[in-house]
């Protein structure tokens, strides 16, 4: 029961947060409500590490706190992962918020909601039935629309991400409802474990009704293709604290809604919900990466990247689902395993992406690739960990993210000899998609770091940055030691990770991994020694660094003037700029991409042979922003226009709506009665 | 065999292989030299003209571009030294050699990708337009060959059940009858293929030009000068080496040592060598007969080796 | 054996000396055999070849060239332009000879040399 | 022959066959083109000639000699001189461009694969087992002819998606009738002469082989 105290005791210090956010003054208030949001992740990580340690649920019930529904609070061992994943980016992402607040943080509204917005994300997992959660996750989604629309005063484009997110996070929530309302309607009861006895029973029609209508509700939460179009544009314009935790955290729950009503509740479907949640999975991962790879702006790349990084997870949950489904449970876990590794992962790294950008804006008041340059040697240990955690988000060992990208290729190459027809086509496909995937991504992060950090200053303010306050280096730094670490010891959140997934697929009774120091599949031929493999890539560079230094007469460099071709006059302006460097990929991709390229060339006017100005614009929207969802828009404002017409403006008009209202409600109660 | 034994015998496996692609590596890239000029009817720099050219390079001044951080000193010895591990760990000579549970071809392409990474950075460190130019390409190209790439070790892992490389050329030793089966010889073809690329051949790139808007990885390198430069020609020549050493122990891996005793360990040298030589050889003379290809063109031939790796996966799905 | 790596700088040549250059590396008098290759980039280079008078525009490039080839290196004029400006003396966009911008340690006279006065020079560098 | 190197030299033909489809796409030149289909057939030549040699059906081995005379020799010849008309003729624009024609040729044989799944269990023999080959390399063959603009590209096509429904007959029945498989060789070959004068007509009127400049006359 004292862990149960705990849960509750968290969210009261989250929700005391928030008080102290919205009633401290303004020198105090951020302080307060970090701290108080720290203690709060500390009672919940307490808690999952208890029930991961015990394995077994913890819950709670209060008829009281909510009406009619009561409030149930269940933190099962699956729940228990994705609180730590939270608390994981939330300790840094709040940490950073100290030196990031003058940006927008220490207003009132956003010092109270701020601390609200983490609270919930901690508490969505541990929501134990259909009130409850669909409750948190409106808060969570309503919380996080607030802290997008901070910084509404100062741009056009930050109220647009606000409609667009508001819109789709609310569609999202309405199919999640639906989604819920059926599965409860069915099983008598809207606890989470009612439900989960009576929808297997279900009829299969219902069954993938349900799972369908979570998948695009949860989908559009994690950003997978195509509900993704509010996260280019809602990521960047929130404050760099609140896009770590919308990118890594927020996002990471819409897979666990997946993995919830899929595994948990519905208990697995037949194959072909799977291949869907592959395909989904598939395209999200390349059209994230491509845009990733074209994009000029750092925030948007980041946000693609995030899309991009959810579509492999997707992968790996829809492999797991297609292997329970054709009866392969090892592989299933270790797809799911792998699933789980991917998120992990993914929040550590693009937290810490996120929270640099955050200061890369801070430092230069730019995130347009194409204004910065030459940041490593102006800002040397932000440029340094957004280098560190470029390498992991591409999978470069020996870091996290190659460890998971490693577990996830080892599920589908064990996936291809099943020798089930859906996975023998969907597997290299797969195979294929992660691999592309995987280039792409290092090229947009070559790009992120190569253009961003390296080379000359493309603009004043570049030039002129200056290294952020210790508190947000820091922050960033514990979320890069997440990556090191899980790279080089991964098996250190395995225990956790396996607990998790037998919670999704019970009936697993082996381990799934084998534990110590290297990484070995059990009953599969797949082994990973990354302590060992690190230590060889260090010592390697250590000793040829050594060789250098004995065999060359000189030891260090002589810094000179770059040659460059032995130009009289070196500018910034002649090195690649973010578009350039993206051009190749762009022009081999353009039947997906689109580009829309503009060149105008002003002549002088004595002359149309002496040019006096060329003006070159190259823009990449979203295509499916633009081919699904601009016609229905356009659809839904004609319908506005017509509907106009019953709006005059007249009072009476209105009353007398009402009325006639009330009078066909009572025909109709006569007629049928 | 007692542990210990075995320990130290890895160990000096894997440190005969290294050896061998660092010294073998400069000499491949004089032999393929050699056997062009030959074809051109000249009589072409000395076999051990590159070995003399980096004992050279270490004996010169070193430069730093005045804009550039860390990452230009450190890309040069990354490449090696990522090169040295995966040397270390695949079985060239034996299939018994250190690291081996980490001797997984996911793991060699990946280990591969951090030296070319940061090669690429370093081309950006500088500042300048070419080197700008050279890390854009190169990384498209990588970043193109990869579904082929990775498709390809699919094809060729799955009748081994595994990616583990000694578990593969285990399994082709213990089937000989599968060597020539269609899966294979796909897959064998797309790798190919991605070895040319990857290792910056004709067609996709010409590792002679003088021209800077033709370059691709020559753009990259423009600013090292010295002992860097020499890290960087070595990096080069063992990655080829090593690359071509994984194609020819999976097309034949016969002569390869089982265990790490030493006259395996002798036999499994020289067959190696022997074997990456024809290949080398056979590669050199199709360059002297081929013209670089346009860079927009690469991606076709790229295409063309995923269509090959997805071609070896189902023939291998038909014929289970 | 040698090994000398060649960074090619035209001047302002009238390109006579670049025909011969060209021959020198073709398969006639292949120079490559002993050691010696054009590379593209003079921080891979132990020598710069200068054809031509140095022309207004090339003096700084020239420069900058040198500069960038690392220490030890040779400084190689080719033909009699590089050496005394050559027919070209006096000309109005016209700095000077190679020595008056660079200093030059071979000088290969001629108009153009031939490849085998270029070949002999070049071995006498590499001492092969 | 023992019976794994017949599996291997049979899949390694069929795969041959298949190969050659997917080069065809891959090639702009149409010379390469016809010299790929004269492989391709004596690669189908190959199939029918091993399985005949395995069943020690005579009938096959002479259809594999003819296939090999017809397929490899004769047609390709007779295509080899329209391109001659024309020696730099190019396929240079197809209607979809080379890569992405290269991975709809992997898609086509992934559904070859899948659409054959049901029907190779009912075959159990080594060659019915190769049967989604044939039809991948049919299916490429359409694939051919539906985005390629010349008109020998098209020929092409066509002999393409005939011989990979050889393949699939050769595979799925171990022998056609012979006089089945020389009338239907017989039909191709008219079909190829016939083209082929319209191919050059078409050349001496409109200047090149490239078959949008039909839609001109259409007015």
């Amino acid at each position: 029961m004292t862990a149960g105290v705990l849960v509750v005791a968290g969210a009261l210090l989250g929700l005391g947060g928030a008080i102290a956010g919205a009633l401290l003054p303004k020198g105090w208030r951020v302080r307060a409500a970090t701290a108080l949001i720290w203690a709060a992740c500390g009672c919940e990580a307490a808690a999952a590490i208890h029930v991961l340690a015990i394995d077994r649920p913890i819950v709670l019930r209060s008829t009281e706190l909510l009406p009619f529904t009561g409030v149930t609070l269940v933190l099962n061992s699956l729940g228990a992962f994705f609180v730590l994943l939270v608390v994981m980016v939330a300790v840094p992402a709040t940490l950073y918020g100290i030196g990031y607040a003058s940006h927008g943080l220490d207003t009132r509204t956003a010092a109270c909601v701020f601390p609200l917005f983490v609270t919930t994300l901690l508490l969505v997992p541990t929501a134990g039935s259909v009130a409850t959660f669909m409750a948190l996750w409106e808060l969570m989604a309503l919380t996080s629309l607030l802290l997008v629309l901070v910084d509404h005063s100062a741009s056009e484009a930050s109220r647009s991400a606000g409609t667009w997110y508001a819109v789709l996070t609310h569609v999202g929530a309405a199919t999640i409802l639906v989604a819920f309302l059926i599965l409860a309607a069915h099983s008598g009861g809207q606890t989470f474990a009612a439900i989960a006895v009576h929808a297997r029973h279900l009829a299969s029609g219902v069954r993938a009704l349900v799972f369908m209508l979570a998948l695009v509700g949860f989908g559009s939460k994690a950003g997978a293709v195509p509900f993704h179009v509010w996260l280019p544009k809602a990521h960047p314009e929130a404050p760099s604290p609140v896009s770590a935790l919308m990118s890594g955290a927020m996002v990471a729950l819409g897979v666990y809604g997946i993995v919830l009503v899929g595994d948990d509740l519905l208990g697995g479907g037949p194959v072909w919900w799977w291949l869907v949640v592959l395909v989904l999975g598939g395209a999200s991962a390349l059209f994230g990466s491509l845009h990733a790879a074209s994009s000029t702006d750092l925030k948007r790349l980041l946000a693609y990247s995030t899309t991009d990084n959810i579509g492999l997870v997707l992968l790996a949950v829809g492999a797991a689902g297609l292997y329970d489904a054709t009866r392969h449970p090892l592989l299933a876990a270790l797809s799911l395993v792998s699933a789980l590794v991917l998120l992990f992962n993914h929040a550590a790294f693009k937290g810490a992406l996120f929270l640099s950008a955050g200061s890369v804006q801070v430092a230069t008041g730019s995130r347009d690739l194409d204004r910065l340059g030459g940041l490593l040697r102006r800002m040397p240990q932000t440029g340094a960990l957004f280098l560190v955690a470029a390498a992991a988000i591409s999978a470069l060992p020996p870091l996290n993210g190659f460890i998971g990208e490693w577990l996830l290729f080892q599920s589908l190459l064990h996936g291809a000899v099943i020798g089930s027809t859906a996975a023998d086509i969907a597997i290299p496909l797969a195979v294929a998609a992660l691999a592309l995937t995987a280039g792409l991504t290092v090229v947009a992060f070559v790009k992120a770091v190569g253009i961003g950090f390296l080379g000359r200053p493309r603009s004043e303010s570049a030039d002129e940055a200056t290294e952020v306050p210790r508190t947000m280096r820091l922050a960033v730094g514990l979320l890069v030691a997440v990556c090191v670490v899980l790279g080089v010891a991964p098996t250190l959140i395995f225990p956790a990770v396996e607990r998790a997934v037998k919670t999704a697929l019970p009936g697993l009774g082996t381990r799934i991994l084998a534990h110590g120091v290297d990484l070995q599949v059990v009953g599969l031929r797949g082994m990973l020694a990354p302590a060992a493999l690190a230590g060889s890539l260090a010592g390697a560079v250590v000793g040829i660094m050594v060789l250098r230094r004995a065999l060359s007469r000189q030891p260090t460099p002589r810094v000179v003037e770059a040659w460059g071709c032995g130009r009289q006059l070196q500018t910034a302006r002649m090195q690649y700029t973010a578009t350039s460097f993206a051009e190749p990929v762009q022009r081999v991709f353009d039947d997906v991409l689109r580009p829309v390229q503009d060149l105008d060339v002003t002549h002088v006017a004595e002359s149309r042979y002496v040019i006096e100005s060329v003006t070159f614009a190259n823009t990449v929207d979203d295509a499916i922003e633009r081919s699904l969802y601009t016609p229905v828009i356009r659809a839904v404002r004609r319908w506005g226009q017509v509907a106009r017409r019953l709006q005059p403006g007249s009072v009476h008009r209105y009353l007398a709506y009402g009325l006639g209202a009330l009078v066909i409600l009572l025909v109709a109660v006569a007629v049928m009665g | 065999m007692s542990t210990i034994s075995h320990v130290i015998g890895t160990g000096i496996s894997s440190a005969v292989q290294v050896a061998v692609v660092a010294v073998g590596g400069p000499v491949l890239v004089g032999v393929m030299r050699k056997v062009r000029c030959r074809l051109e009817g000249r009589v072409g720099p000395p076999v051990l003209q590159p070995l003399v050219d980096i004992r050279k390079l270490f004996r010169k001044q070193r430069f730093r571009p005045d804009q550039a951080t860390w990452i230009f000193t450190l890309a040069p010895v990354m490449l090696v030294a990522t090169v040295v591990v995966a040397a270390a760990i695949t079985p060239l000579v034996t299939t018994h050699p250190a690291l081996r549970a980490s001797s997984d071809l996911f793991v060699l392409v990946y280990l591969l990708l951090v030296g070319s990474t940061l090669l690429a950075l370093a081309g950006l460190d500088a500042g300048t337009a070419f080197g700008g130019m050279g890390s854009s390409r190169a990384v498209t190209i990588g970043a193109l060959a990869e579904p082929a790439l990775l498709v390809t070790i699919l094809a060729l892992s799955t009748t081994a059940h595994s990616s583990n490389l000694p578990a593969i050329v285990s399994a082709i030793l213990a089937h000989p009858e599968s060597v020539a089966t269609p899966q294979r010889l796909f897959a064998l073809g797309a790798l190919l293929i991605v070895i040319v690329a990857e290792s910056g051949r004709l067609p996709v790139d010409n590792p002679a030009t003088h021209l800077e808007l033709t370059m691709v990885h020559e753009a990259m390198i423009l600013e090292y000068a010295g002992p860097d430069l020499a890290l960087v020609t070595v990096g080069e020549a063992m990655r080829l080496t090593l690359l071509l050493g994984i194609f020819v122990n999976l097309v034949a891996p016969w002569g390869v040592a089982t265990s790490t005793s030493v006259s395996g360990v002798v036999v499994g040298l020289a067959s190696v060598v022997a074997k990456v030589a024809v290949v080398g050889v056979f590669l050199a003379v199709f360059e002297v007969f081929i013209a670089k290809v346009r860079l927009f063109r690469v991606p076709e031939l790229l295409a063309g080796a995923f269509v090959l790796a997805l071609l070896g996966v189902v023939s291998g799905l038909v014929a289970k | 054996m040698g090994s000398l790596q060649l960074r090619h700088v035209d001047a302002g040549s009238c390109n006579g000396c670049e025909i011969e250059i060209a021959s020198v590396f073709g398969p006639v008098y292949d120079a490559e055999r002993f050691g010696t290759r054009l590379v593209a980039s003079p921080r891979h280079a132990d020598g710069v070849l200068v054809t031509g008078p140095v022309t207004r525009n090339m003096a700084v490039p020239l420069k900058k060239t040198v500069e960038a080839t690392p220490q030890p290196r040779v400084v190689i004029a080719v033909g009699d332009c590089a050496h005394d400006c050559g027919v070209f003396r006096g000309g109005y966009g016209v700095v000077g000879s190679v020595n008056d911008v660079v200093p030059v340690d071979v000088s290969i006279p001629g108009c153009p040399p031939h490849p085998t006065a270029i070949i002999e020079a070049l071995r006498g560098i590499t001492r092969r | 022959m023992s019976a794994s190197t017949y599996t291997n030299v049979l899949g390694l033909a069929a795969a041959a066959v298949l190969l050659c489809a997917v080069v065809t796409l891959w090639r702009r030149s149409l010379g390469a083109i016809v010299r790929t289909l004269a492989v391709q057939g004596a690669a189908l030549a190959c199939v029918a000639t091993v399985i005949g040699l395995h069943e020690h059906d005579v009938g096959l081995i002479v259809v594999g000699l003819l296939v090999l005379g017809a397929k490899a020799v004769v047609v390709p010849l007779l295509i080899g001189r329209v391109v001659r008309h024309d020696p730099n003729s190019r396929e240079t624009d197809p209607l979809v461009n080379v890569p992405a024609s290269l991975v709809a040729a992997g898609a086509l044989t992934f559904l070859a694969f899948a659409a054959t799944r049901s029907v190779t269990s009912l075959v159990p023999t080594t060659a019915g087992r190769l049967i989604p080959i044939g039809l991948a390399a049919m299916l490429v063959g359409f694939f051919a002819l539906v985005t390629r603009r010349k008109a020998v590209s098209q020929i092409v096509g066509i002999l393409l998606v005939d011989n990979g429904v050889a393949l699939v007959a050769f595979l799925a029945t171990a022998g056609v009738p012979l006089l089945v498989e020389l009338g239907a060789s017989l039909d191709v070959l008219l079909a190829v002469i016939v083209l082929r004068v319209l191919a050059i007509q078409m050349r001496s009127r409109l200047g090149s082989f490239d078959l949008d400049q039909l839609t001109e006359l259409h007015d």
